[in-house]
């Protein structure tokens, strides 16, 4: 086995083969990845983020599904091929559970319950918007009918991430390795009790509690947006610091020795 | 020790429950004669006081007291961004709304 | 030593969902030749009509053995543990994937179910159904390509004197996660190979997944048995 | 969790002159977030109340300022107690520690109760979740504050359970119990201003 040679690509080559922690960088990678294309896709190429008005009256609606046609039908064609990487996401989440003292229960119902997650989450979002893209020409009633099944879908069904968010917080302040600062439990806490106060979206048409309000969406976002954050920084740490042992996870040196070591470990 | 501490806390609870029974008095000033009117007074008084005795409960209950000077000036930086969002918002607001 | 009992067991529901499912698949009317997404509201609510039973029979089949593959997947999963991994985060992305294409899978299952327990509603409201079911059916390929991906990634990493998988394993699971990727964006024609009854969204994708089990299966069973082979001499 | 136990016992003596932050600092990012988290909830309450200010005040006028300013005295006891039980506990007096520790649960019993009272008079007299905008925010900001008790008693019994043996007892958790109690005192006394006093 040699050293990394001196081009980048090279270097990236012999890392992604031989890299001894190449299994976390590529999930820590693809999550990245994923969120990046989630903003994209929702936000810009479907336009369905930030969430249409549930207040709107049937040919508004109509309207709104013209308006993004071609965006709708291929954005979520994208997303429809590249959902699956939430699942070297999921997993990596999984692991650090695995690399605290506390039971391997935790990590495989976070995997469980996550590895579904993405159908109440997105996909159903994606179909339902799909097909009601799909024919202009539908019943505008039915369209409408498509369009609250949407939203309310991708609003509406929170449990898996509350209950998620629940799993990863008590273990993380059970942990006695470290993996994770305790903040950041109870930072899963704030974001566990923001996925309760999305379910108001089932009840109002209008107002500051329905699926596109400034309670139910907007807070909640920068809430979701600021947790989403703080966890794929806090991965990266995790990775970084990676011994692959069981004891307590241990700091890591200061930056000059770090170069150093980063070089050996690359040797090893 | 424990005398001074638990004496403090007292009077602590006693000054917070004072500045509550306060709210009955500013809720009666607020109408005149049961017709019910907006009051700007009113509404910033209520605010004011709810935030110091936000205050009161950081420094004495939540013992920022003691604590090192960066939550002391944390706490109190926070009391000051949540009296510019709720005045501001309301400020704000009415100006809007004319 | 990890307790193998019933590893074959569970490999040998393979062949039987294997024939369920093809016959249900040839069962179920709209599949040969597949239905049209240019069908008018009319057409489809009277195929619905006339086909109801073949349609339930079909569809219920499939609704009973839908998770059939999901002990596969695990068996795949479980092989990815004994490769020469420093985590098991492969075996963990695989095990989360297992559960997602039965799951939309059910989803259309059950358009197509709803469709034909009452086809004398409106045309316009099994059509819609029929869109669900058909675009819901077509679109389920983000589980199943992520998984060949992953499997892909896991045997090229598997890197010992005699490696779990052979290495054109790999190659072939990437080539079936490309003739998956088409199917994804099926709702943007009518006609033509990527509409629903198209050749890329239905035959080569359906086709890919058909070759997918018949391959990974054969590949399973020659890993499991070489392993039962070997294992009393190891412990 | 020894060693967070020798830890909190060693420092104990030379903690009085030194500034220290009570119970683990991380319990301060959920405070600070959590009353940032409010604080945009309370200003989309006040701006949605100065677009309507008729139907606010009317609404306003069918609660029931005595429940409101009940519940604040008894959250405000019920953090007096707990703040008596961090310091007993400092002090080694765990028999003191543990009764103001029950004192507290039971105040945020009789918090709970009256709220729930109050909330069935307010269904009686029609006034519901859907009603109108101010019975949003009300059974809303309510209904979250409540939720943070609900968690709030899950705290106390970690910060009981503690207390309980003598070979757990870390100040440093109950310390951080303390906190999260105190955050929930503190909202109450925001939303109480906003929601019934507030013209």
């Amino acid at each position: 086995m040699s050293t990394p040679t001196g081009s980048p690509v090279g270097r990236f080559l012999w890392n992604f083969r031989h890299h001894p922690k190449r299994e976390l960088w590529f999930a820590w990678w693809v999550m990245v990845i994923f969120y990046q294309l989630y903003g994209v896709l929702f936000f810009l190429v479907t336009r369905v983020q930030p969430p249409a008005s549930p207040a709107w009256d049937t040919p508004m609606v109509v309207q709104w599904f013209n308006d993004r046609h071609f965006g709708l039908l291929a954005g979520f064609g994208v997303v429809f091929l590249i959902s699956g990487l939430c699942a070297p996401m999921n997993a990596l989440l999984a692991y650090s559970m695995r690399r605290m003292s506390v039971s391997r229960v935790f990590g495989y119902s976070y995997l469980i319950m996550y590895s579904l997650s993405a159908i109440p989450g997105m996909l159903v979002m994606a179909i339902a918007m799909t097909v009601g893209a799909l024919r202009p020409d539908r019943d505008p009633e039915l369209i409408h009918w498509l369009f609250d099944f949407a939203f309310l879908s991708f609003s509406g069904t929170m449990g898996v991430f509350m209950i998620g968010s629940l799993v990863w917080l008590v273990a993380i302040l059970i942990d006695k390795n470290g993996v994770f600062p305790k903040w950041f439990g109870y930072l899963g806490l704030c974001n566990a009790l923001t996925e309760v106060v999305v379910a108001p979206a089932w009840i109002f048409h209008r107002g500051v509690f329905a699926w596109n309000g400034a309670i139910a969406w907007w807070i909640n976002m920068v809430v979701f947006v600021a947790y989403t954050a703080c966890f794929i920084v806090l991965l990266r740490k995790m990775i970084e610091r990676e011994d692959f042992g069981t004891g307590p996870l241990p700091d890591l040196p200061p930056k000059a020795e770090r170069s150093q070591q980063d070089s050996v470990g690359a040797v090893q | 020790m424990s005398g001074t501490f638990n004496k403090r806390l007292a009077i602590v609870w006693l000054v917070l429950t004072a500045m509550t029974l306060a709210y009955i008095w500013l809720d009666h000033s607020a109408d005149d004669d049961g017709v019910l009117k907006a009051s700007t007074v009113v509404t910033v008084s209520a605010i004011v006081i709810a935030l110091v005795k936000v205050r009161i409960i950081f420094r004495e209950f939540m013992e920022v007291r003691h604590a090192p000077v960066l939550l002391r000036h944390l706490t109190d930086a926070w009391v000051v961004l949540m009296a510019v969002c709720l005045l501001g918002s309301y400020f704000i607001g009415s100006a809007l709304a004319g | 030593m990890r307790r193998t009992d019933g590893e074959l067991i569970l490999f040998w529901t393979l062949p039987a969902i294997a024939i369920i499912w093809v016959s249900a698949f040839f069962l179920f009317p709209g599949f040969l030749h597949p239905m049209s997404p240019t069908m008018s509201a009319d057409a489809v609510a009277d195929f619905y009509r006339d086909e109801t039973a073949r349609i339930r029979y079909s569809m219920i089949l499939f609704n009973w053995f839908g998770v059939g593959l999901i002990p596969t997947v695990i068996l795949l999963a479980m092989q990815v543990r004994r490769m020469a991994h420093r985590t098991p985060i492969l075996s963990y992305s695989l095990i989360a994937c297992a559960g997602g294409p039965p799951c939309l899978f059910l989803i259309a299952n059950m358009f197509w179910l709803l469709g034909s327990f009452r086809p004398e509603r409106s045309p316009e409201l099994t059509q819609l159904l029929n869109d669900l079911a058909w675009v819901t059916f077509t679109v389920l390929v983000p589980y199943l390509i992520a998984q060949c991906l992953l499997l892909a990634l896991a045997i090229y990493w598997d890197r010992q004197e005699q490696p779990v998988f052979k290495m054109w394993v790999a190659h072939f699971n990437v080539l079936v996660a490309v003739a998956l990727a088409p199917a994804a964006f099926t709702a943007l024609a009518f006609s033509g190979p990527l509409a629903w009854n198209g050749l890329l969204s239905f035959w080569v994708k359906n086709i890919a997944i058909a070759a997918w089990i018949v391959v990974m299966g054969v590949v399973l069973g020659q890993t499991i048995l070489r392993r039962r082979a070997q294992e009393p001499v190891a412990a | 969790m020894t060693n967070l136990q020798e830890d909190s016992s060693t420092e104990q003596f030379e903690r009085k002159p030194a500034r220290f932050v009570p119970g683990q600092p991380d319990m301060w990012v959920f405070v600070l977030f959590e009353s940032l988290l409010f604080t945009g909830y309370f200003s989309v309450y006040l701006i949605g109340r100065i677009q309507n200010r008729d139907l606010y005040l009317h609404s306003q006028a069918a609660l029931d300022l005595r429940f409101g300013i009940f519940n604040t005295i008894v959250l405000l006891l019920s953090s007096w107690a707990i703040a008596r039980c961090v310091q007993a506990s400092r002090e080694g007096a765990y028999r003191d520690a543990l009764r103001d520790a029950f004192l507290t649960i039971g105040l945020g019993i009789a918090f709970l109760v009256s709220k729930v009272l109050e909330w069935v008079k307010e269904i009686r007299l029609g006034n519901r979740f859907t009603s109108n905008e101010f019975f949003q925010h009300f059974f809303f900001l309510t209904s979250i504050h409540l939720l943070h008790l609900l968690i709030g008693f899950v705290v106390m019994g970690v910060a009981v359970y503690q207390l309980w043996s003598p070979v757990r007892r870390s100040q440093q958790l109950v310390e951080t119990c303390a906190t999260y109690w105190h955050t929930v005192d503190f909202l109450w006394v925001l939303i109480f201003a906003l929601l019934y006093v507030v013209r």
